[in-house]
């Protein structure tokens, strides 16, 4: 029984930290997120090209680390508390799974190297117009064509930095009414895409128009329906927690720092009871959020039940997150609403991550479910 | 108890829906919904012309004292407020001047400060902007360092202010001021006003979470105002400060509820829009914030009517800790009940949806004007009697 | 415009003060909650034969005082104070709305003199096995028989004060479907009934088992079906809240009471920000929860939605004397959770009230309705 | 990171099991499930008599070091609580000798008080309670005025305790006492051991508000105790109660959150029965109570396991306010869940259910052993280094 990271997981956390620091920490995330892209290039290579990071979770012999959740958790907590612009959720966690989940080893061989060397990004198109997480959502077409073609037409929406990716796997509902995932270059024919202006500038949402776009049949990643889907999904899902972890601690550290350093009736906030509780409030949100995405990273790989783990991670980490980043807000007081703070940046990467990859309702009714609790209306699983 | 208005305050009613339809389907015809908390960028030179339009009608003031005013009962204004929101008539750049300077004034003010200033604001042509908060004093007042000293005549006065809100528009801030720096705390401060448009200010916006501003920092770096703009004795500034907040009686509240009830109806439509009430907890929360309204709106009109005749009563000390409350999980629900929409802002590169601004601009609400911890503070020492936190 | 108390209401208010205060205040709730009628009989023949305030809402007609719901609500506001264990709620107000609302005038000339002289008292058995609150589920069955008479049978649950009422006004559902209101007196043949004992020994419940209770035909309540007994239970809902109004004014009162003599680190515990906070949370809970009481009591006599505003009101007072009770608690630590101290009998009375006359999300839910949202199932209106 | 238990820990577990299950099938059958906070009346002199087995079998002083203790690691401790949560056991009667006072003799005990009291507790044969709240020290342990003098060979005992569980049930008592009466607060207290079983020693249970007792009022009225009955030097007693805090080392944590789960489980039976899914914010509240069950997990596991080697860190500040406020939301969810029926009881005159006995005791959870303002109080100071509020 060991809850701790080896020295080897502490070092690559370091790096990162590093990295991040070098390139300016959240005034870069500023800087990444008034560009055309929002993304922290600079960043991005030194993670991809200096660290390896974007194969963190790609097998050696495709070309990455060989690791797993446990060390994509340590990673991006520390994107988390900084905010950065990089697509290592879309890419290295999302894309990255859903590749692994789904496809054969062929299309492994095929797609994840230039991944894992950082010379490519993908992203998963999932959401459609409404934003319902659910399967039976998907309306995007995949027709069958002569010469062993098929013919994709739709429309994603909320696709995580789908305005930059360059491999696009996008899920689409075949002529027998199942769910297939397609990558799709996103320099095919008859893909527009354009990025849609969010309230978390920080993390970029595209909308992917796919106008009867051809791709070959053997861009199918497997054969296996939505359960693949589900669980890259859901993998995805405890990053993200993750991610929510170093943000709510962010928001915690510059709430407790402001409250030792502003004075007001004579003296630090922070010796307010007022004060006081509600950090220490937050405190046990970041403690507990913490062991609890940490557990689910290891859990998700070793245990059975990975999305219900994801989706009780989910669901509690972007609950603290969130509550941490208002009440960071609150601690500050009138400078804590200023755009000039940071504090109004994790509150918008905060309330984004309630819905990013399935809501909170979602991952609630997911986790009843699991506990025979119903009619809540059964998730598609064809 | 009877909670209908009389017939006379329906007629009076009746009087102001026309006025205001008549101008806000005519020349104004644009300015409907425009300005507001977290709006107030929007239209700012059409709304200082409506501001001289109100005034021009004899709007401006309608319940201070004659001759500046018309005196009207705290019932007439509330209807006033009432059918100004309910026709979405453009947010006012002049309360500041109406509802705090003004009062003080006509109460406490010389004959001459009364015939100086009631008439401009009265007209709608002087804009007032409220020199309190200072980057060292925002909940704790009484901590004021901006300095004011009396020589050749004149003020002259050296600091800093913030959360001034409208200060780059105002022609005019009244200014909480240490004149006696011998004196620590609530003593030795004077309540000054001072011309805004003077070499020695500079009111410079400050851009909130929304991406527009509205309130500002002003440094006053010498700036000078004559020796008789002062209200009250010097020293006498911290007493004259309080004055100025009791007078706002809470007429404008039932205003203010009805754009919350707009807002409100906002989440509705977008309810049905997007069927999201086949969930029936987001149905459950929708009603709780429909119930919400309802209770503010009791809540109101119980302590304005006991506050008709005089003193407000203490029953009435959380309204600015329910309503700002209550405001800020409206805003949560209606990102709840958009989803994954929520996110979509309405243009780059930050225009926001009005429910949006909502949302964001309502975590203002629980910290301006008094925090909520500054409003529980208060409630716990006034209301309750419970001693001092030392 | 005037929202405040009449002098002359103001005066039934103080006189039920007093008379609460000359009979022990909550010591005689504590005395009463351990009789088997766990009623305060010295209190409510005070309240009945000396003020006459059992017939308040009783037009002068039928002997009673000829007032309405304002003054309902002075009354029971006091009662709730100090937890006051008398049928007001039953019989004054739930019983004496439903004969109005339901019956015809001869029926309110038979029933509501001898309730008020106080020498009767009556209640509404509407609730069955479940407890679901909707007239669908209303299961207990009205025959006809020969004779003009009806022969009911069914059990009912949560009767306020059912096992001491000399009348009980029971749901039934007629051959037809239709549900009917019949005045059943407790003496009748086949009436058994037997207290429920609740955790909230202040208010007694009771189960009443009707085994073939002949009653006349005209015993039958008017001919209308569900909406007068919806009408009567909206009225008894906003006296509840009244009653909740004030009970958490108690709590309120006893919070602030003990902060400023309890001393803990050598000051009273009410100069902490964490306690003064919690009571000025309770204090605008109270005084918002008092404004909507009083105004649903005048609205609910002049306005139209009555069941509307009596759910607005029931909802959020209920919740608010829950919430000051539970606070109250915690104000006062360890001294709180004991039996000898009365929190816990606020507390109790507070939780019982969030079921007591429909649930707080049967509230919720008429609002919703009312609003056009849906589906929540509709009320059945027969 | 590797979460699983070793082989060796899964051998142990498989003893442990063995046992409780042999015993809990044979002689002590009926006991499955009594006791435990908030039922502490049930079964006293069977489970005086399981405690005796307990120790009989070596299971008393787990983590104790040898020679009284069988020095077994914190895991191995985890796991005993664990088998013994999940096998319904009775509560524990001797867990304040074992874990509290045992460990603060082994620690810092001299080498008789060892040999004296190590012994009967590890056997189950000797039951301690904790003298440490008064009624004018709730909150404020250093507030303590219970005296001890030192006369003729023993010290002499005059005060009050209160909330003190098992007090009318134990043998010995230990006592923060004042010793030296010109110290103040924190100085001039003493840790002493008493013996109950004598006159002027009162024990009274408080009736709390279900109706049971398991706290006591203690009077001490010239009590007396061995001069050697200390721990530590005079005057050492702040530092020895706050070392008996902290041997506390939260092994049975999971045991806890097992009988957690009991309750959730009983919860979700009811929901079931009552078709009460068909709501789903029922279901979605029984989901976050499931969530913060497997987070309370998750958050011990990290604790204990960063706590294995010495200090407890200070993320696991968090554990008591986490959860007594979970439970505390449990209680409300099952009274949700019943509808109506939540206020029958089991029967006259205050016969509570299981799961009424979970919501009303559970109102006790967040003030008993620290209020959940003292826990954000430790949190403020201990782990964010936040100014003491003066």
């Amino acid at each position: 029984m060991r809850f701790a990271f080896s020295e080897e997981q502490e070092e690559i956390r370091r790096q990162v930290r590093r990295a991040i620091a070098d390139g300016g920490g959240v005034l870069a995330a500023r800087r990444a997120m008034l560009e055309d892209a929002a993304t922290d290039l600079e960043l991005w290579r030194r993670l991809t090209r200096d660290l390896g990071l974007a194969g963190l979770a790609i097998p050696e012999a495709h070309g990455g680390a060989g690791l797993g959740w446990v060390e994509i958790v340590a990673v991006i907590e520390e994107l988390g508390a900084s905010l950065a612009c990089v697509p290592f959720l879309s890419s290295a966690c999302l894309a990255t799974a859903a590749i692994l989940e789904a496809g054969t080893p062929a299309q492994h061989d095929a797609l994840l190297p230039p991944m894992a060397r950082g010379e490519a990004t993908a992203t998963l198109a999932w959401l459609e117009a409404g934003g319902d997480a659910s399967p039976a959502a998907i309306e995007t077409a995949a027709r069958v064509a002569q010469g062993d073609h098929v013919i994709l037409s739709g429309t994603k929406r909320h696709v995580v930095d789908g305005h930059t990716a360059d491999l696009l796997l996008v899920t689409a509902r075949t002529p027998d009414g199942a769910v297939a995932l397609y990558a799709v270059p996103a320099a095919a024919a008859g893909v527009e895409r354009r990025r849609l202006p969010t309230m978390d500038a920080t993390r970029a949402q595209a909308e992917i128009v796919l106008s009867d776009v051809h791709v070959p049949a053997s861009s199918r990643l497997g054969g296996g329906g939505w359960p693949p889907i589900g669980r890259a999904l859901a993998k995805a899902r405890i990053a993200l927690a993750a991610e929510q972890v170093g943000g709510a601690q962010a928001c915690l550290d510059l709430g407790v720092g402001y409250a030792k350093v502003r004075e007001q009736f004579g003296r630090p906030i922070g010796s307010f009871q007022a004060i006081q509780h509600t950090l220490a409030d937050m405190f046990v949100l970041v403690e507990t959020a913490r062991s609890s995405a940490y557990h689910a990273a290891w859990d998700g790989e070793h245990e059975p039940d990975l999305e219900i783990t994801a989706a009780a991670t989910a669901a509690y980490c972007a609950a603290a997150f969130y509550r941490c980043a208002a009440d960071t807000i609150q601690v500050h007081g009138g400078i804590g609403f200023t755009w000039e703070h940071d504090a109004h940046l994790y509150f918008k990467r905060a309330r984004a991550g309630r819905t990013l990859l399935g809501s909170m309702t979602d991952h609630r009714d997911t986790v009843a479910r699991s506990l025979g609790l119903g009619p809540l209306g059964t998730q598609e699983s064809r | 108890m009877d909670l209908r208005f009389s017939d006379d305050d329906e007629r009076f009613r009746a009087e102001v829906r026309a006025w205001l339809e008549a101008r806000l389907d005519g020349d104004f015809r644009d300015l409907r919904g425009l300005g507001g908390p977290g709006r107030e960028h929007e239209a700012i030179e059409p709304r200082m012309a409506w501001e001289r339009e109100l005034g021009a009608a004899g709007w401006i003031g309608l319940g201070w004292p004659a001759p500046s005013g018309r005196g009207a009962s705290l019932w007439r204004q509330v209807i006033f407020h009432e059918e100004y929101a309910q026709a979405r008539a453009p947010g006012r750049f002049g309360h500041i001047g109406e509802y705090l300077l003004g009062p003080t004034i006509a109460a406490l003010g010389t004959p001459e400060q009364k015939g100086l200033f009631l008439p401009p604001i009265a007209r709608g042509e002087q804009m007032w902007c409220q020199g309190y908060s200072e980057p060292g004093a925002g909940s704790d007042l009484a901590g004021v360092t901006t300095r004011a000293d009396l020589a050749s005549g004149a003020w002259e006065i050296h600091g800093q202010k913030i959360w001034t809100s409208h200060a780059h528009l105002a022609d005019w801030c009244f200014v909480l001021a240490r004149t006696d720096p011998t004196e620590r705390r609530h003593a030795g401060l004077s309540y000054l006003l001072v011309p805004m448009r003077q070499r020695g200010v500079t009111a410079r916006p400050i851009k909130n979470l929304t991406g527009t501003a509205e309130f500002c920092e002003v440094f006053f770096d010498g700036a000078r105002t004559a020796a008789e703009n002062i209200v009250g004795a010097p020293g006498e500034g911290w007493k004259v400060a309080m004055a100025t907040l009791a007078f706002e009686r809470g007429a404008s509240t039932l205003g203010q509820q009805i754009g919350f009830a707009g807002e409100l109806a906002a989440i509705i439509a977008a309810v049905r829009e997007r069927s999201a009430d086949r969930d029936p907890e987001i149905c459950r929360r929708v009603a709780d914030a429909w119930i919400g309204l309802r209770v503010m709106r009791s809540y109101a009109l119980r302590v304005l009517a006991h506050g008709e005749q005089g003193e407000l009563p203490l029953a009435g000390l959380g309204a600015k800790l329910y309503w700002s409350t209550w405001h800020r999980r409206l805003g949560e629900l209606a990102m709840d009940v958009l989803g994954p929409e929520a996110e979509i802002i309405a243009g780059a590169p930050y225009g926001l949806t009005p429910l949006q601004e909502t949302f964001l601009f309502s975590r203002a609400d629980t910290i301006y004007a008094g925090s909520s911890e500054i409003q529980k503070n208060i409630i716990a020492r006034r209301a309750l009697g419970l001693p001092r936190s030392s």
